[in-house]
């Protein structure tokens, strides 16, 4: 692995402020897709391992795509100059919907009362979920975006099931 | 904890009011039975699931469990209330579990495929605890399970060419819009026609391209994208309700807005401006 | 000067995405403000110097403030994938006020439909245009910052609208 070639990466995904996918860096790069995949590979190891201590930034796997971000412990400190844009209400019902995927809106209604309706509109608009007709409610999926925005490493809702329940049993851990 | 329903809801006076209602109405009933007040008021709220349609999410039973263990181990209690009273606190926890069964029914169908007599209790029945577990956790916790990840917000800056080309694709939007803006008036003025020579001149309909021009504005600078009908117009004035109303059903026939309501046929009308600002 | 320290500094650097000065990195990190000047000389000394040829990405000072950017040598490729500081629909809006200028909001209206209103009040809030009380409407004009955003060469409304024109001319016989 050349080191330009990792370079260029680098400062695709730094520049790049969300999750960008391996054709979006083979454009901008102008590298290979064999290129571009063993770049991805090399800063990972390079940021994630090597650097681990020297390091307040990582690169991971989100969704489909790579992204670089600040690793959880250095959170409370960005948080102040990066403002969050979602609030923890509605990041409860998201959770809920990714969760229990496909869910009737109804059966949310159920759960969580008619604020449900506010909160599907704001996570709909935010293209974090899909509401389709479903007979006279709603079908509520979360979309592609779901986990590149949180950093899931899978697009299938079993694992994601899976990530969050782990999420769940690591906060009553704490 | 039998507060939370009516706590959650502080915005929906009529709830309350509906709720208040019902214990009424269930006290009345039930006091003869229970003295202990204590145990009357847990009978009531499950009552309030199981006879009066509580949304049974709204009774906390961890919290339930850990006060009546409490109240055991401190006084004597009579276990005929008791029984009754963990009887109805298992059928609230049915209820809650069904809920979760339902919302996974189309993954069900799809295993239903291979499905045989030895799988019938567990298969459903262990996801759905799995569910009702994360679901509680998920309610009760302070904080949600996932967090906004911090990443860059750079953005880059404009340069003249494509400011340039911004213009030249403004041209275009702008003779588009003048286009569809064109045939908007001209249909909207063949439905007032219409609907004038139907009302045969009673209503404001020299006014209605105005009325509609002026709701229009309003929803515009309405502050969120949907927003509540008479939030924009005075409810206790009924002209100007039905006059507002007209409006909306203009604009919605326009493809502007989107109308709905959450309670059929009487309940608050909502607008939501769809993809046009 | 500590590892962690340093850490903490970076991190604010990564997520603030523009340049901050060393009260804001204070505040953000919790740190003194002689530890804040410790770790970012140490950090511009890790970027700059140890990591040169291993990192795309370096720590400067601008003015009196610090950032994190791309180095010049990758420019190039990290734009592309870059997001725009205008989004597309307000820089339409922006480029009709800058030909058109000085021009009625109620004509700009009849042009582009009520979205004028939203578009008014962004790029107001960008210091791009200036929005005067004129009758019942107002007359919008770009502001100084506008010229020197695109490096125009004047400040007068007229020739800004000149010079356009003749730029756009010059593009369509190309």
């Amino acid at each position: 692995m050349g080191l330009r070639e990792e370079r260029l990466v680098e400062s695709v995904l730094f520049s790049a402020s969300k999750p960008v996918g391996i054709g979006e860096i083979k454009e901008a790069s102008g590298l290979s897709k064999k290129k571009v995949t063993e770049a991805l590979e090399s800063l990972i190891q390079t940021y994630n391992v090597e650097r681990k201590k020297e390091t307040s930034i990582e690169v991971i796997k989100a969704g489909d795509k790579y992204t670089m971000q600040v690793k959880k412990k250095f959170f409370d400190q960005s948080v102040m100059v990066a403002k969050p844009e979602i609030q923890s209400h509605h990041l409860k019902t998201l959770a809920l919907i990714a969760f229990h995927q496909p869910v009737k809106q109804s059966n949310l209604r159920r759960m969580i009362g008619p604020k449900v309706y506010d909160h599907v509109d704001e996570l709909s608009a935010m293209k974090l979920i899909n509401a389709k007709k479903h007979g006279t409610t709603e079908m509520l999926t979360t979309t592609k975006l779901f986990p590149e925005y949180f950093g899931i490493d899978t697009t299938k809702p079993e694992e994601i099931r899976e990530f969050l329940a782990k999420k769940v049993i690591g906060s009553i851990e704490k | 904890m039998f507060h939370k329903a009516l706590i959650d809801e502080d915005n929906d006076m009529s709830r309350i009011n509906q709720y208040l209602d019902m214990v009424k109405r269930t006290s009345e009933r039930e006091h003869l039975t229970l003295t202990n007040p204590f145990d009357r008021s847990i009978h009531l709220a499950f009552d309030l699931v199981l006879n009066q349609h509580l949304n049974p999410w709204d009774i906390d039973l961890v919290s339930f469990s850990s006060m009546y263990l409490k109240k055991a181990k401190e006084e004597r209690i009579d276990l005929m209330t008791a029984g009754r009273i963990i009887y109805m606190a298992w059928k609230v926890l049915r209820m809650q579990s069904d809920d979760l069964v339902v919302n996974m029914e189309a993954k069900e169908e799809e295993e239903e495929l291979d499905f045989g007599w030895e799988d019938i209790p567990t298969g459903a029945w262990l996801r759905s605890d799995d569910g009702y577990s994360y679901t509680n956790l998920v309610m009760k916790s302070p904080r949600p399970p996932l967090e906004e990840p911090i990443r860059r917000d750079s953005k880059r800056k404009i340069a003249l060419i494509e400011l340039l080309g911004a213009f030249d694709q403004a041209r275009k939007d702008v003779e588009e819009f003048q286009l569809v803006d064109k045939l908007r008036r001209e249909e909207r003025q063949r439905l007032a026609e219409k609907a004038r020579k139907k009302m045969n001149g009673v209503a404001h309909e020299d006014y209605l391209e105005e009325d509609i021009d002026l709701l229009w504005e309003k929803i515009c600078h309405f502050p969120k994208k949907s927003m509540s009908l008479s939030s924009i117009c005075e409810k206790t004035d009924s002209k100007e309700y039905i006059k507002a109303f007209l409006s909306v059903l203009f604009l919605a026939y326009d493809k502007k807005i989107r109308i709905y309501q959450h309670k059929f046929p009487y309940g608050e009308i909502y607008i939501k401006t769809i993809g046009y600002i």
